[in-house]
Order: structure tokens, then C-alpha cells, then sequence
């Protein structure tokens, strides 16, 4: 990521001011949000952008010659070049929306791989990954005879890129697909590397950034990926819509995926023809007022600045990673400071991770507690469940505070 | 008494920490697992009736889960033995809920109701007792 | 459509004060918005649900044990029992979120499509469908080798169900899909006869009910469909959602669609297992806000009743008919009044619909020009477009005064 | 002036009702067919050149449109004609929206570029010629 040279620092209580979830108290206590990488909350920016559409500017896109029509594509498609420039994509006839970034990977896994996949092929993913990216890959080899393999974690939870020869011996390489960040141990991974691994063995890059985008900067040319997934209710925006980035050429000879109204050339009963990109992959009515909102959080975060957002959870994974390294039985999951990105993973000895979730909620905590939709990595670090704490760019230390507070008294209950 | 006091209260705990019924039984007569598919957490549950092929004699579950569903599961345990297979299929649960007598919010349910409907799965096996209601109808189809 | 004995008028002027759209003009004019067939305006009320629930209850559902995961989990799945009223489904886990209709008769293309059909069997459309239940069945035809066929129009534009014995002649019926209301002609289909057929034939009966759900009392188990396909967007909701109601005898045996986060029961690597309905078919983050603005969409039309809509409707078509067909050269398309929604389909001699629209547009009124996502439909009518006026209940008659007086201006100008 | 006179001028409606080179050629030299996805409306164009093989002898259209995308196309048949097929490749757009001089919002701007498009491909299949921009790049795989 690069580094701005006048780097403008982030003031969480500011920024946590434009957050209306944050005006009340939980249990009588204020809320302490560690949430954020299951999803984020909203800035009042996003959702006055979302009812202005709603109010001034709504009709049905693309095909209206109306003024209120006109207005509507505008703002869609204004929306989709926002997201290009978010993601540096060349061009913005490859920013597909979709609902989310399971979505734009199950494209990818269906409309690519049932159409490029066989016995003898090979998809690799990562015991790092979501199930997101890990299941629709599973499902397609599984139906197109195609195999899985894993490229397995080292003890500080990072890739063992040792192992990439030994995989590529199994079988052709078609399919390598990552994630930028661990949503469960905060590992950045090593991406680009991977990038190159795939082209080498002549496959494509599948790039899931759900939880990246939000914290980072991400740059699908610098990265060398082949398709990008991005989720926006992850990053200040709203549910329902998330973007797919894929390589113009490899879409446009691509099937499509959803068929229906919108996406076609033209329809005849013998024949129908496909629309261009991005259309092709946009069946049926767009998600159109969260496209609005995705940009306006995206111009959210721009303001702030992504540098700044980096710089601020790093900050306090380093501090969390600090104070909660004091507290007697825990076990801390993940890399160190410097290469993970504002995510705790822990576990407290004979206390299961829902009791400990359970007590903070009481104390005005939230923190996830489960497998984060990664039972792989679960079943690697042999436990069923971790409790996992996540910061964004509203998070203040005292929350910090307030979670290692209330493990204390977790402690206490089941002393 | 706060919130959390209410609801990790001290019988909770004892149960948590001292299981009754913790273990497996290996043959059993009937068997079933169960799993928290938002937690991850499983639970085995096995039983052994007695001369007539009905009574509950013996049953133990194993497993790992929160203080909530092991806790539960322990008081379970207590409940059913000696009772028949057609009257645990019908147990209400409710019975179960008044006896961990907790405040529970739906997520945390899940957790409390494991162990119960993994033995009714169990029964349902073994001797075509009635599924629990949460499996009966068509997500039946979905446990082979 | 039951009518209820205390019939309850609708007074547009009322309502339309709760759709703040309205509050501005249109190239100086008082705005006509007469394409709600395309999607509907939104009222204050929704925006505010979907506004308190991102300010109050926001955060991921189903899996946090926090207080914000509880409330969002209970306001979405509060959502889906709303719509399972008003489709009267048996059950609420037969409720599937997606993104709209389209979204949903692909699931049901793909995921009971692609493994039940084949060679021999035969999906039956009609020439009325919209592309999104018309394209998905022919790809999945020509992914499984089975036929499409379609049943045809008589000249009122209703479908001549004299043809069906025919139809049946050419292969095994495995799937009948077809609209309830027509969005190009407004006819109103006779979906229940269309669905006993079907089930006589061995088949399913899909249903798109998109145009009809809007405006009138959709109930599944009356109706005897199998699956049923609905927008939000098209009834006063946000974009971004809509929902399938499926059998629960068929969604349990089918496999899943997309696949990912939320929709398992556990993962490994050599096995993955399908969570239970309606989860296996909701994979990633749900449209969580938008199905709460969707479940508040219903509590409005509930409000005002749905028998009134249809009556206000029926009686703006009624005079949009009458007034309409003095204007000389003019076509209207579709069935009397009595048996059609308030929909308008026409052209006027030697002009084209862009150019009647866009004359339109410039007197503040807003009907679409096009195809409609029915280049079947055109192909049989013989013209490449239509002009299309579409009501809703804030449709008041000022605004069908306001098109014919544009229409008159239309005609001068091309005199 | 209101914006409909400004839109429908007079020139506008003369070439819609009276297009010039409307027709069919057959042979053609070169030959297209566009279509605009948004409207359904058909474009089809008919080229034929001179002794040289390049310069536009005779060019024509048929199809079905509304009345910016038929006057445009018109206008277009008397623009191209006595050109070479690389001067119309490279022909900026700009040039036939000046000729036609009405403001054009994005989606009317492609019923009035639906004949210059169409032209371009006539070409571009018949002599090579460069394709329009919104075709280069990925989705000339489409074109076929
Ligand atoms: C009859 C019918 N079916 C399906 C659709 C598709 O709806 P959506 O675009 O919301 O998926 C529409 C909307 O245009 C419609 O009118
Ligand atoms: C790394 C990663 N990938 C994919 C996803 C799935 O995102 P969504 O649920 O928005 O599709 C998530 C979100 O939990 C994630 O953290």
C-alpha cells in the first residue's frame, strides 16, 4: 500500500460522530463495536445519499428516456466508476454490481469455472479461506470432476509458500483463489506472490478483497489479479450490494451467469444474444439505491482517506495485541502487528467463546464469537471456535479498553 | 443481580464444570451428533435402554460446546433417564428451558436446545420415534 | 383476487403525500410518473424504517450473540414473515431472499432446472413472459437438452389455452412458468388453470408474479404454484431485494445455488454439508436492510389494502382506456379493462415510442418506451416497441389528464 | 424556443420524414446490421464503393427507429458519401452531433449513433478499418 507523504491522521471521535448507531448505550453501557469485520456501520452520509436518490432521483435505469430515469443511470453508473477508481480497474465496463462478494465469486465459480474446469484441473485455495471462497470452488470442482487443494498455514498463521511446488505436481493449475486478509486471523497475504504463482501455471487469480477494501488500499493492476470480489456493507456501505472487478477480456468471453431482463442484445426464441459488459452480468433490476450508497461510503472513506484508515488499525491491533497479551490464559491467534490488519483472534482456556461473547455483550461489548465461516482454518487450529475482535475507522481505544475490562470479568465469573 | 448473573448462575456453572452424563457408551442403542452450524460446536449423544427395548437405562453425550449447551445437555441427562423413548420424543421443551430457567435470546437457544434435539434424532433412529419439531416436515430430508 | 366486504376506498391524493418524489417539478410541470409498472416510488415511510435500522439495529445477522446481531437477526426475520403473510406461504423457511425476481426464477432454473431436465422434457413459457422468465429457461434448456415451447396469444392479447393439448404433444411438460400479470399488456393470466395443468402434465409451475404481487392478492397455496418470483422495488420497497416462495417438499431436495458463508451446515475439505431452509439458499450477507424496507413496503400496501389498490387501478385503467382511444391513430394494445391491471400499452401511428416518450417527458409526464423486456411479445405484435403508462395506488387521474394533453402536443409536433 | 422545438427541429423532422438514401443495396460492398438493446430498434447499412475499392460510391440504410436515430442516420448517408472507408473509420463523432445539433441526453445519444456505429462495422468487416471506440478493446469478441 502506498504511503501518502503528507499523511493526514485520523481522529476516531470525529469520525465516530458522523455514526448514529453509536448515540445510544447497550445494557447501560456505552457500546463498545468490535464488530466491524462482520460488517461495518453506516455514516449518516451514506444513508442521506441513499434517501436523496430514493426521493429526488428514482426510476427504473438504462432504459427510461424520462428525466427521473436519466437521473437514475446517471447516479448507477457514477456509482460504478466510483468503484473503478476505488479499485484502479482499467476500465468501467468491468465493475459488475452484485449482492456481495459471495456473489461475484460464485460468478466467477460458475460462469469461468463449470465452463474451463476438468478432471485433471486443479483449484487451490487457502486453509485461510472463508467459506465464500472456499465452498463455491469446492461445489464446481466437485461438478466438473476438477480437484481442491489447500495451500496450508505455517504456526503464525501465515501461508506456507513452501508448499506451492508439491501442490502444482497434483495437477494443472486453473484456478488459485485468496484472499487479500483473513477475516479470522487478520494475515495480510502475500498476494501479488500468488498472482504470479497462478499465471505461472498458466491459471487465472481470483482475489477475494472483502476484507481488504474496507482498510486498505486495493489495486487490481499493481496485484495482478484476474477477478477482484469486494462486499460494500463491509465498508460504510450499505447491505445488498458488492462489486466483481474481472479482466475485460477474460468477461467478455465469458458466459453469463444470471440470465434475464437487462443483460440481453436481443431475444428471439431461436436465439438470444448476450449485452456488453458489464451488462451481461447484471440481470434484472440493479441493486441501484445501495449502488448510490456504496458510492457515497466509498467517498466516505476517501475523505478520510485510506492511508489514514490503514494507519489507525494498525495502531490499535498493536495496542489491543498489547493489553490483551497481559491477560492469564489467553491464547492470541495470528501473525504480529506488523503484517496483520485490525483483527484480534483469541481464545480464553475453558471458556468457549460464546460464554465470553455472551458476558461482554453485557458490558456493552460486541465482539464475534464462532468459526467465522472458516471451519478449515478452525479445524486447523483444532478448536470449533474463536472470539474475534475487529476495528475500523470509528474504533476508539477506549473500546480496547473496554473489551480487556470485560474480559476480566468474564474471568471472574467463571473463576 | 445483573443480567449475567442471571444467566450464568450458579447451578449453570456447577453443571458446566461437573457434566452429569459425560461420556460415551460404545455399543449404544441408539446414537445420534448434532452441531451448531453458527458456532461449530457438536454434541454426540448415546443411549442404552433397559430389559424392554423402551426405557432409558442409561445415556451419555460427548462434545464440546459453551457453558449454555453443556450445561443443558447435563441437566438433560437427568431428566430423560428412566423415562421411556415415546415420552422423551414428546418431551415439551419447555420442560427443559423451565429447568435451565435462564433469560435466552433465540441465538443462544440454539445452544440450549442442542443436546435435546440430537437425543430426539437419536430416538428417531432407533426406534421411529416423532423428529422434534424444528426437523419434522421437510428439512427431514435433510438428515441422512 | 378476494374482495373484501368492507371495501375501503384509496384516496391517491392522500397517499401520494407520503412519496416525497412528488415534491418537484418536471421541466416545470408537475411530475406524471406513469412507470411504476418498471419500479415504483418509494414512501417516507420505508426510507425511515431502512434509516432507523442502519441508525439502531444494525450489525451482521444470525450469528452474533451481541445485542445488535439479535436485533438485526430479529428484524430481518421478521421481514421474511412478512412476506410470508402476504403470499400466504405454510412456512416461513419456504421465504428465500434475493436480490429480485430475475434472481429468483434463476435459482430456480439453475438449481431445480439444471438437474431435473433433460432430453425429451419440455419447459413451457408463454409469448407474454418478461425476458427474466423467458431467457433462464432457454438457457437451462440448451445447457440440458430439453425444448422450449411457448404457448401463444390470442388477438386480445390473452393466451390461447386452446393450444395446450398441442404443447403437451411435443414432449414431457416438466416445467410451466408464466407470469400472473402481463408488464407489457396488463393482462391478467389464469395462472391456477396454467398450474393444474401443469401438474397434470408431471410438471412444475413456476410464477412470476413480479407485475402482479404490486397490485393485487397473491396466495400461493390458492393459486397452486410451486414457486413464486417477487421484486420489492416494483411495491414500494428499496431495490436490492426480493423473494422466492418455494415448496418446501421441492427446496429440501434440491441443491443449493449460490454457495459460501451462512448457507452451511459445516465445511471440510473432502465434504460440506447444506444448512436448512431457508439458509441453504441465502449464501453470504443477506440484503438485511433491504428486506426490513421491504417487510415496512408490506406494512404500507397492508395499510392501504391491497383490494383498494386494485380497485383504484382498475378504475384509473378504465379511464386511461376510455380517454385514450379518442385520440386519433392511436393502437392500444391487450385485453378490455375488466380483465387487465393498470397497465396501457399503445403506439400512434408514424411516431416512435422514443419520440412519443421523450415529447412526453418534456410535459413532466414519465411512461416508458420500449420493448419492456418482451421481445417476444413485440416480435408477435409485429413492432420493434411500445409506449407503456403503468399505475400505482399514488396514481392520481390529473396525471392520465396530463398524458393525453401530451399526447395531443406528441401529435402536433410530428403533424 | 421550448426544449421539444429545440429537440424536434424542423431540419430533425424533415429528414425523418424524407431520409435521405434509404434503402437496400444489393450487392453491397460492405454490409452491417446494429441493433440498440435499449428500444429494440434496427439499423441495417448497405455500402458500395467506387473503382478504387475505398472512397463511399453509394451508402444506405434500412430498419425501423424514432425520429433522432432515422434523422441522424439520414444526415449520416450525406456526410460519408465521396469519403473513403478510413476516413470514416476515424470520423469523430462529435462531427455528425454537430450536424444534428439538438441536445442529446445518454440515452438518445445512442439512437443518434446507432447509424454511425453500424457504418463503422460495415467497414471495419469489409476493409478492416478501425472499430468505434465503445466496440474496440473486449467486446469486439462480441461481434461476431
Ligand atoms: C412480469 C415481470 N417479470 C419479471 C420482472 C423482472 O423484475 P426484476 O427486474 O425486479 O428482477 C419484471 C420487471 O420488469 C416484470 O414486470
Ligand atoms: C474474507 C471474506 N470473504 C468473503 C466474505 C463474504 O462476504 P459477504 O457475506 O458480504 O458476501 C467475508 C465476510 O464475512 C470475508 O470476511
Amino acid at each position: 500500500m502506498a504511503v501518502s507523504t503528507v499523511a493526514k491522521k485520523l481522529d476516531a471521535h470525529t469520525v465516530r460522530a458522523d455514526f448514529p448507531i453509536f448515540e445510544q448505550e447497550i445494557h447501560g453501557k456505552p457500546l463498545a463495536f468490535l464488530d466491524s469485520a462482520a460488517s461495518s456501520q453506516k455514516p449518516r452520509q451514506m444513508m442521506e445519499a441513499m434517501t436523496a436518490f430514493y426521493s429526488t432521483s428514482y426510476a427504473n435505469v438504462h432504459r427510461g428516456v424520462y428525466v427521473l430515469a436519466e437521473r437514475a443511470t446517471a447516479a448507477l453508473e457514477g456509482a460504478r466508476e466510483k468503484v473503478r477508481v476505488l479499485l484502479n480497474a482499467p476500465d468501467v465496463r468491468e465493475i459488475v454490481f452484485v449482492r456481495n462478494a459471495t456473489e461475484a465469486i460464485n460468478l466467477v465459480a460458475y460462469s469461468w469455472g463449470m465452463n474451463n474446469l476438468g478432471p485433471g484441473d486443479l483449484v487451490v485455495v487457502t486453509e485461510l479461506e472463508h467459506h465464500s471462497n472456499f465452498v463455491p470452488w469446492q461445489y464446481v470442482a466437485g461438478k466438473t470432476g476438477a480437484k481442491l487443494a489447500m495451500i496450508p498455514l505455517d504456526d503464525q498463521g501465515e501461508l506456507d509458500l513452501s508448499t506451492l511446488d508439491s501442490i502444482a505436481a497434483k495437477g494443472n493449475v486453473k484456478v488459485v483463489a485468496t484472499n487479500q486478509v483473513s477475516n479470522s486471523l487478520g494475515t495480510i497475504n502475500p498476494v501479488e506472490r500468488l498472482a504470479t504463482w497462478a499465471h505461472e501455471q498458466g491459471g487465472i487469480f481470483v482475489l477475494d478483497a472483502a476484507q481488504s477494501a474496507p482498510h486498505m488500499t486495493v489495486d487490481v493492476q499493481a496485484l495482478g489479479a484476474d477477478f477482484v470480489a469486494i462486499s460494500g456493507h463491509k465498508m460504510c456501505g450499505p447491505s445488498g450490494v458488492g462489486a466483481l472487478w474481472g479482466r475485460g477480456s477474460l468477461l467478455s468471453r465469458m458466459e453469463p451467469f444470471l440470465t434475464g431482463g437487462h443483460m440481453i442484445n436481443s431475444v428471439r426464441l431461436d436465439k438470444t444474444t448476450w449485452g456488453d459488459l458489464p451488462h451481461k452480468f447484471e440481470a434484472g433490476t440493479a441493486p441501484m439505491a445501495e449502488a448510490v450508497g456504496f458510492g457515497a461510503a466509498i467517498d466516505y472513506l476517501n475523505a478520510v482517506g485510506f492511508d489514514a484508515i490503514a494507519a489507525h488499525e494498525h495502531e490499535l491491533a498493536a495496542y489491543a495485541l498489547g493489553r490483551m497479551s497481559e491477560i492469564p490464559g489467553i491464547t492470541l491467534y495470528g501473525p504480529p502487528a506488523e503484517r496483520r490488519a485490525g483483527i484480534v483472534s483469541f481464545n480464553i482456556d475453558g471458556i468457549h467463546p460464546h460464554d465470553v461473547a455472551q458476558i461482554l455483550d453485557m458490558n456493552g461489548v460486541a465482539i464475534r464469537a464462532g468459526h467465522h465461516c472458516c471451519q478449515p482454518l478452525m479445524q486447523k487450529l483444532g478448536v470449533a471456535a474463536t472470539n474475534r475482535a475487529s476495528f475500523y475507522l470509528y474504533t476508539v481505544q477506549e473500546e480496547i479498553d473496554q473489551l480487556v475490562d470485560g474480559l476480566a470479568t468474564v474471568r471472574k465469573v467463571f473463576a | 443481580m445483573s443480567e449475567f448473573d442471571q444467566m450464568y448462575r450458579e447451578v449453570i456453572l456447577d453443571h458446566y464444570k461437573n457434566p452429569h452424563g459425560h461420556g460415551v457408551l460404545d455399543p449404544a442403542d441408539a446414537q445420534a451428533d448434532g452441531q451448531n452450524p453458527l458456532c461449530g460446536d457438536e454434541v454426540s449423544i448415546y443411549v442404552a435402554f433397559g430389559e424392554d427395548g423402551e426405557t432409558i437405562d442409561e445415556v451419555k453425550f460427548s462434545g464440546r460446546g459453551c457453558a449454555i449447551s453443556q450445561a443443558a445437555t447435563s441437566m438433560l441427562m437427568d431428566m430423560v433417564t428412566g423415562k421411556t423413548a415415546t415420552e422423551v420424543a414428546v418431551l415439551d421443551k419447555q420442560e427443559l428451558l423451565d429447568e435451565i430457567a435462564i433469560p435466552l435470546t433465540p441465538v443462544r437457544l440454539k445452544c440450549a436446545l442442542l443436546g435435546l434435539t440430537t437425543l430426539k434424532v437419536a430416538l428417531h433412529k432407533a426406534k421411529g420415534t416423532p423428529l422434534p419439531d424444528g426437523l419434522a416436515g421437510f428439512d427431514e430430508l435433510e438428515l441422512t
